[in-house]
């Protein structure tokens, strides 16, 4: 059995468990409290945990394919902060209140745009000024909860923008950004495990001189996907913003630890992309069956339920544990020169 | 003496050299925290000169907030006691190479307990100044308890599961935050508060204030923190439990070589960094807040001590002066909402880019070694 | 109870005046609030004795929630506006800090110190003692012997209950506008909170009873999305509840409630808004917010303001309220919707203001809790 | 075979690191077809050099030709366009990656942008076939999983993959059994005889005079001379390599043994990996008596030495010191107990490498008196006791406050003899007491063992170099794949007896081969 076969099986050991533990919550709970289950699992419950996982899950394929290579970016929620700062700063500048559909797009893109360039910064303190790599993340995570609401205020007076735009649904009542998202895992699997350059991502995070050797700069790869991680966790900040059409910088912002859960959902997923889309997709539709139990009445403390995915990946990570970190996480890699 | 004059051909010039890379290590250390919180402080001026602001009044009133009045003072001071004592916490942890960032969990969870072991115990324990110490002294040992068992369980799970413990503590934070929120605002609420809060401590469980008139500050809690650091001071590098944890953390292999229990040492260092943090809880709720309210507006000190531990290098000592500056600068930042117009954000981006240079100190040994400051870079 | 009379008669008539004018000033209020602060240099504003000097410090959830803490900041807005006076926002999230803020803050001598929420209420009786001279004002609590504390209990649970009636009313009626409709088969509503917290579930069982009031028959759905400024959440839950069937939805959910409006907006439904015109103040959602349970808090920010610019504080010392009865408390109609509701909306909130001013209406909840 | 240019000419290479010259303006030459042997001990600058031929390191001065024309690598890419491949003494292998990936990487196939997979193997077969490869049986299996005569194949498979026709092989040998080192020598010679080029890093005399062309000695990174194989002797070379006259002599040995401290019956102990490594060993350490165990690496003799000392928790047996069974009691307690051990790897275990030397001191000593009374640490006597250590040992720099890090390979192997010795032990357990230590400190450690056995001392000793077992062994234990195939009178056998054990094989078969040296080989 080589790596992706193990990788395929804890794949499907995941999917395995994300349908197991939903179909079995649905099933008892709805007995107990004798309430249709037709009801509970709607099409839009859905569609509300595809759009929930979205974020999670770009921001977790950045997330992996750093850590793959040997660079733990614990900065994904901050990152993800600016992401959405971004989004709703480029709209607002472009639209004002009222933005077109193209505009939505248009700050999308700056916002990747924008993240690239502030994870380049980052990636350079990780890289080359070797940098801790879990303290200068969170790092990032405050200043992302400093400076956001900072400018925010300078813009609009306010923490928070004034309601400005969602993106528009498209086919099957979904967003564009759901289709996107899955043509974006798709995609981050192939490459990391049929190209060449995702060899030497694992390679960077396994042996870095053994790729070193081959002739393959190590810190090159390294700075591709950390600048990537930085770039599709703002991406899923834009997406959070694209969906919610306005952003909230009180309290710990609108991404509200969904960078967190993203470095969870890869860990989860156990490095493989479409691995962490369904544990992505498993805290989503565990957070929106929350919101269908309320809805119907199942009376559970809301607040309990909601530490439900905290709780189980605990249990998962105790349980199945041997989620296998690549062998030099953390370590930066020297050359002589 | 033959011995010392061999030494003084070859080794006496290494003895030396080695000698001034030790000194030049904590002096080199010190520098780099100095260095970025000077950076990062300079990076907000300048930031608040660009938007508008005038960044001479800001870095006064920083100055002014933190240190400036005798209510300046007390109010840093109070803030720099949970500073350096969950700094402390977090510095044991680093210490013996275990991140860990559960912290903020286990100082909420310590917090609760000390409260509500307080208003149980209460009802037995005759009112007055014996009672109430009574009670403080059996509420801060439940609050120690509590937080020591919160952090051994990520110890465990990474001991026995294998779980890696920056993600369980993290974990473990969201769920100390949620589930003390939900005991707080149902089974332990005060039925007879409108906000979402328990029942107060009772009168007696007091500490004396005796410094500057503050009632949110003692000199209990003063000489707690300080005795704390001596305490992790004197334990980590002059009791044999201290140097198997630092041991662990330098080299693991070589601690496990050595009699070390690596399983074990995981557990009963987290336990030891949670008992810190529970203290800090304890403290917390009997000389500052009288009650617990819902956790997640109680503010983010253990998260910040991973920045003044760092900003330390996890040094026991060095914890007091990190604390020191982000007690100043919480309560700066408090002076600044009062009195002046910038948004208070900025304070804690500074404090993020602190943090960010801390974390990076490549980058003042190459700045030193370009402009030829700070003598050579090794 | 006389001099009592007299205060609500003032009030009042100040009141229905700010009421209409709340959502409009807080649109361009909160624009600026959060640079505009008093100015720096305030240290020792106040005693010199020209300019009134006023401080504001937040409730737990901070400034910038497009509501509560906004809509008495807008109050001192408007006053700075009128008179001679500066303010300041002091935001303060940590319940612990209050005792210490609010003392910096007396120390820095202020004319008025404002303080949002009852979550000031036991540090404030600390220092209403310890500054006698400073002059306070506490809203959603009062202290009890204070002689120099201003306190304002809001009737969250009347507001509420009126944002039931409305709901309970245009669900059982057959109403189009712009895309969005009522489910004239169902009698089916909802309300999303935001922290599932006492304060929060007041709102929840006056709402609840409101809607009662109308029919018993009508069900109330309701969720909490967890958090005051998650947008998404409250839009999660606000749209799990359309799917079940609600076709008018109530929030109070602070500045999360605009992913209520998306949510009514995106599914063809209605909403409506709470503490403020929120059909002003979100009027990207004009279109779906059929009106808004409203109270003056501002008004009442204003008046205190007003009262000691010209020295005449003391009258509104002791407890201080926002009620239904003194026109305080009211359901204004959406801007888009002007003349375009059916007549048993007004009709039964008339009804139900009048058994509130004749003491008809029990509560099961009081403003803050149950 | 053409002999125009040669295949590599260095001229002059000189490299720093910081203050230490680890190459003085070294001339190297390989003739194209050849393979010349790189001798020296460990330190000498053999890795250094080929590292700047590798283009891994830049030299600070001199020049490289290769097929002579001057070339500069900035990087391996470099040197591996120009034909230079190598294989390095710590494989570069990425381990939950497959053969094929590996030996693919960096040079990947590519079709329609993703690797073509189907080319790969086809070309990867080709080159098995051509050299007797059996690794492409194992194309898709994770490397981590072959043993490492396997691995290195896959090294030596992926230099050739990628077009090396210079080979730099960095003491290959050193994991292989003396039958493997036979296997690899014949892949050498087809190399050699299909044209390629081959430069061979060791440190063993033997081998070198067997397989090499030209033999260059590096000492203390100068060249000592390049001369033919053909026209030298191991006692030039060795003299060549340390600088004196060596002394292949057997120490003189006192046989008498006292009473058994150390009794191990049926130990049953499992690896990393979940697997049994240790499958029912018994042996006996009397007082006064070294018992060696001879073995290829990897056949269960860490294992072996760690379930001894408790590292690991052994599965079934008894392990008995003294008479009293410790195979349940921890690491600390059989410290306690009596058991020193200088452990398999210094550099990792035996020392914290960011420690000073008086720190270092406490390593292990935690919890003895009088460095520790009641959970308190005494550090004037630790300091004194690392001070004694310094001077009875002669480790330089004799400073208690040096950092671990920055003492030589020798030093810091000195300081952990002289710590464990210390303890005052019933039972020494050494692991590989002399890896990687130079000539001088070997001679000394050798003393001081051999003084310690005599103060009735039993030791139990693991060593991968045949001399050390058979100068210092009052009786020798092979092992060979978990178990003790034999257990020898040194004095009774030859290298090539025990080799031929190491292998599995029995001493009935045959008791000697010509492939096999003269006894004495010179290692570092």
């Amino acid at each position: 059995m080589n790596v992706t076969d193990s990788l395929t099986v804890a794949r499907l050991r995941l999917v395995g468990i994300t349908i197991g533990v939903l179909a079995v919550l649905g099933a008892v709970l709805s007995g107990i409290f004798d309430v249709d289950l037709s009801r509970l699992i709607t099409r839009g419950f859905v569609t509300r945990s595809l759009e929930m996982a979205t974020p999670i899950t770009l921001a977790a394929i950045g997330g992996l394919y750093a850590e793959k290579s040997g660079v733990f970016n614990i900065g994904l929620e901050g990152f993800m902060i600016f992401g959405a700062f971004t989004t709703a700063g480029t709209m607002f500048a472009l639209g004002g209140t009222s933005p077109t559909q193209g505009d939505v797009w248009v700050a999308i893109l700056v916002a990747i745009v924008v993240s690239t360039l502030l994870t380049a910064v980052f990636a350079v303190l990780l890289i080359r000024y070797k940098a801790d790599q879990i303290v200068a993340g969170l790092a990032v995570w405050f200043v992302g909860l400093g400076f956001a609401p900072f400018v925010a205020a300078l813009v609009w007076g306010s923490r928070s923008s004034p309601g400005l735009t969602s993106i528009d649904k498209l086919a099957f009542g979904q967003s564009p950004l759901v289709f996107l998202t899955i043509v974006v895992v798709g995609v981050a699997w192939v490459f990391l495990f049929r190209t060449r350059y995702g060899y030497w991502v694992q390679a960077a995070g396994e042996n870095p001189e053994a790729l070193d050797t081959a002739g393959v700069d190590v810190n090159r790869v390294r700075y591709a996907t950390v600048i990537f991680s930085g770039a599709m966790a703002g991406f899923g900040g834009a997406v959070l913003l694209a969906h919610a059409g306005n952003f909230v910088g009180t309290g710990s912002t609108m991404v509200d630890g969904r960078g967190w859960i993203a470095i969870v959902a890869y860990l989860f997923g156990n490095y493989n992309p479409v691995g962490a889309a369904a544990a992505a997709l498993l805290f989503g539709a565990l957070d929106m069956l929350n919101v269908q139990f309320q809805t119907v009445g199942i009376e559970i403390s809301a607040r309990l339920v909601n530490l439900l995915p905290y709780v189980a990946v605990l249990v998962v990570l105790t349980a199945y544990g041997k989620t296998r970190i690549p062998a030099v996480v953390g370590e930066p890699y020297e050359t002589e020169e | 003496m033959s011995d010392s004059e061999a030494a003084s051909n070859g080794g006496g010039v290494l003895d030396a050299v080695a000698a001034r890379l030790l000194d030049a290590s904590v002096l080199e250390r010190i520098g780099i925290a100095v260095a970025s919180t000077t950076l990062a402080i300079l990076i907000g001026l300048v930031v608040a000169a660009a938007t508008g602001y005038d960044p001479v009044q800001f870095a006064s009133q920083l100055l002014v907030g933190a240190f400036g009045s005798e209510r300046a003072i007390a109010r840093t001071l109070r803030s720099t006691t949970l500073f350096v004592l969950t700094g402390v916490a977090v510095a044991i942890a680093f210490r013996a190479g275990v991140f860990n960032i559960g912290v903020q969990g286990q100082f909420v969870v310590g917090g609760f307990s000390t409260v509500v072991s307080i208003i149980w115990l209460a009802a037995f324990v005759p009112s007055g100044t014996v009672g109430g110490i009574v009670l403080m002294l059996s509420g801060t040992a439940a609050g120690v308890v509590t937080g020591g068992l919160y952090g051994a369980l990520p110890g465990v799970m990474k001991a026995y599961g294998d779980a890696n413990e920056i993600i369980t503590t993290i974990m473990l934070n969201f769920i100390a935050t949620g589930f003390v929120g939900w005991l707080v605002a149902g089974p332990f609420g005060d039925p007879e508060a409108t906000a979402t809060r328990t029942r107060r401590l009772p009168d007696n469980v007091e500490l004396p204030q005796a410094v500057f008139g503050d009632p949110n500050l003692s000199i209990v809690g003063i000489l707690l923190m300080l005795g704390v650091v001596a305490l992790v001071a004197v334990i980590t590098s002059r009791t044999r439990f201290g140097y198997d944890m630092v041991t662990s953390g330098y080299q693991d292999t070589a601690a496990t070589y050595s009699g070390v229990d690596a399983k074990r040492m995981v557990i009963s260092t987290m336990t030891f960094s949670g008992m810190v943090a529970g203290l800090t809880g304890a403290l917390f709720v009997i000389m500052i807040q009288g009650y617990y309210t819902d956790p997640s507006g109680i503010g983010n000190y253990g998260f910040d001590a991973i920045a003044v531990s760092l900003l330390a290098a996890n040094n026991p000592l060095g914890v007091l002066p990190a604390g020191l500056l982000f007690g100043g600068l919480e309560s700066a930042s408090s002076h600044v909402q009062i009195n002046s117009d910038v948004p208070v954000q900025l304070i804690d981006g500074i404090v993020g880019l602190v943090v960010l240079f801390v974390a990076a100190p490549e980058l003042f040994r190459m700045i030193a070694a370009r402009t030829g400051l700070g003598g050579d870079a090794e | 109870m006389t001099d009592r009379q007299a205060e609500v008669d003032e009030t009042s008539g100040i009141g229905r005046r700010m009421l209409l004018a709340s959502g409009g000033a807080l649109a361009t209020g909160t624009v600026f609030a959060g640079c505009l602060g008093g100015g720096g240099g305030s240290d020792d504003g106040g005693s010199d004795g020209s300019t009134t000097q006023v401080a504001i410090i937040s409730s737990p959830a901070g400034f910038d929630d497009n509501a509560f803490n906004d809509n008495a900041v807008d109050g001192l807005e408007q006053a700075s506006d009128e008179f001679d006076l500066e303010y300041t926002t002091v935001e303060e999230t940590q319940e612990a800090q209050y005792e210490s803020v609010q003392a910096d803050t007396a120390e820095s001598g202020y004319d008025l110190i404002i303080c949002v929420g009852d979550n000031h209420t036991d540090p404030l009786s600390t220092n209403a003692e310890e500054y006698p001279d400073q002059n306070w004002m506490l809203i959603n609590n009062v202290i009890e012997g204070a002689d120099n504390v201003s306190g304002w209990i809001e009737m969250n649970n009347e507001m509420s209950f009126l944002a039931g009636v409305a709901a309970g009313v245009m669900t059982q009626e057959d109403f189009e506008y712009e895309g969005s409709s009522t489910d004239p088969d169902g009698s089916t509503v909802g309300f999303v909170g935001g922290e599932d917290i006492p304060l929060i579930n007041a709102f929840e069982q006056s709402y609840i009873e409101g809607v009662e009031w109308v029919d018993d028959g009508i069900e109330v759905l309701t969720g909490y999305g967890g958090s005051f400024s998650d947008t998404g959440a409250a839009n999660d839950v606000a749209e799990s509840q359309i799917d079940d069937g609600a076709d008018i939805v109530w929030h109070a959910a602070s500045a999360a409630g605009g992913g209520v409006f998306s949510a009514a907006q995106d599914n063809g439904r209605f909403a409506l808004g709470v503490d403020v015109d929120q059909s002003v103040t979100e009027d990207q959602y004009q279109d779906v917010i059929l009106g808004s349970s409203v109270k003056a808090l501002n008004e009442a920010t204003y008046t205190v303001a007003e009262a000691v610019v010209n020295g005449n504080f003391s009258e509104y010392v002791g407890e201080q309220n926002l009620s239904i009865a003194q026109g305080s408390i009211d359901f204004v109609v959406g801007q888009a919707f002007e003349g375009e509701l059916p007549d048993a909306l007004s009709e039964n909130i008339q009804d139900a203001k009048e058994g509130f001013e004749n003491d008809e209406i029990e509560l099961t909840c009081g403003p803050t809790s149950c | 075979m053409t002999r125009n240019a040669p295949a590599v000419r260095l001229e002059g290479i000189t490299k720093r690191f910081g203050d230490v010259v680890a190459n003085d303006a070294v001339d190297f030459t390989l003739d194209q077809g050849s393979i010349h042997a790189l001798l020296g001990e460990n330190g000498s600058g053999k890795t250094t050099l080929m590292s700047v031929l590798y283009g891994l390191y830049d030299q600070n001065s001199g020049t490289i030709h290769v097929d002579g024309e001057e070339r500069t690598f900035e990087s391996p890419r470099d040197a591996m366009d120009a034909g230079v491949g190598m294989i390095h003494q710590h494989f570069q292998l990425v381990k939950p990656m497959t053969v094929l990936q590996n030996v693919i990487l960096g040079h990947e196939p590519t079709e329609g942008g993703t690797v073509d997979e189907a080319s790969a193997r086809a070309e990867i077969e080709d080159i098995c076939d051509r050299y007797g490869f059996d690794i492409d049986r194992e194309l898709d299996t994770p490397v981590e999983e072959l043993d490492l005569g396997a691995q290195q194949r896959v090294e030596i498979v992926k230099s050739l993959y990628r077009g090396a026709e210079v080979l730099i092989l960095d003491e290959p040998t050193a994991v292989l059994t003396p039958q493997e080192v036979d296997g690899l020598m014949e892949v050498m010679n087809d190399l050699r005889e299909d044209g390629r080029s081959l430069i061979f890093i060791s440190h063993k005399l033997d081998e070198a005079l067997e397989i090499a062309d030209d033999i260059t000695v590096l000492r203390d990174g100068k060249a000592m001379g390049t001369v033919p194989a053909a026209e030298t002797t191991e006692s030039d070379l060795a003299r060549m390599m340390v600088g004196r006259e060596v002394l292949f002599d057997r120490l003189e040995r006192d046989p008498g043994t006292g009473a058994p401290v150390l009794e191990v019956e049926d130990l049953r102990v499992s690896g990393d990996r979940g697997r049994e490594r240790v499958e029912g060993v018994d042996l006996t350490v009397h007082e006064g008596e070294i018992l060696g165990i001879a073995g290829v690496q990897g056949n269960g003799q860490s294992e072996l030495i760690e379930g001894i000392t408790g590292l690991r928790r052994p599965d079934d047996g008894i392990v008995r010191l003294g008479g009293t069974d410790i195979a349940d009691r921890s690491r600390r307690d059989r410290i306690e107990d009596g058991i020193a051990y200088i452990p398999e790897d210094r550099q990792t275990e035996g020392l914290v490498q960011e420690y000073s030397l008086q720190r270092n001191a406490l390593l292990g000593n935690q919890t003895i008196e009088p460095y520790a009374k009641n959970g308190f640490l005494d550090w004037d006597a630790v300091e004194n006791h690392a001070a004694d250590v310094i001077e009875e040992y002669d480790v330089q720099p004799p400073n208690p406050e040096t950092d671990a890090e920055s003492l030589s390979g020798g030093n810091q192997q000195k300081f952990i003899v002289g710590r464990e010795i210390g303890h005052d032990p019933d039972v020494l357990v050494a692991s590989h007491p002399t890896r990687g230590v130079d000539i001088g400190s070997i001679e000394f450690i050798h003393e001081r063992l051999m003084e310690l056995r005599d103060q009735g001392v039993g030791i139990l000793m693991v060593s991968s170099k045949l001399e050390e077992i058979q100068k210092l062994s009052d009786r020798i234990a092979v092992m060979y794949e978990g178990e003790f195939v034999d257990v020898v009178d040194p004095e009774a056998v030859t290298e090539s007896d025990l080799g031929l054990l190491m292998a599995g094989g029995t001493l009935a078969e045959g008791s000697d081969d010509e492939s096999e040296s003269v006894d004495g080989g010179v290692s570092s």
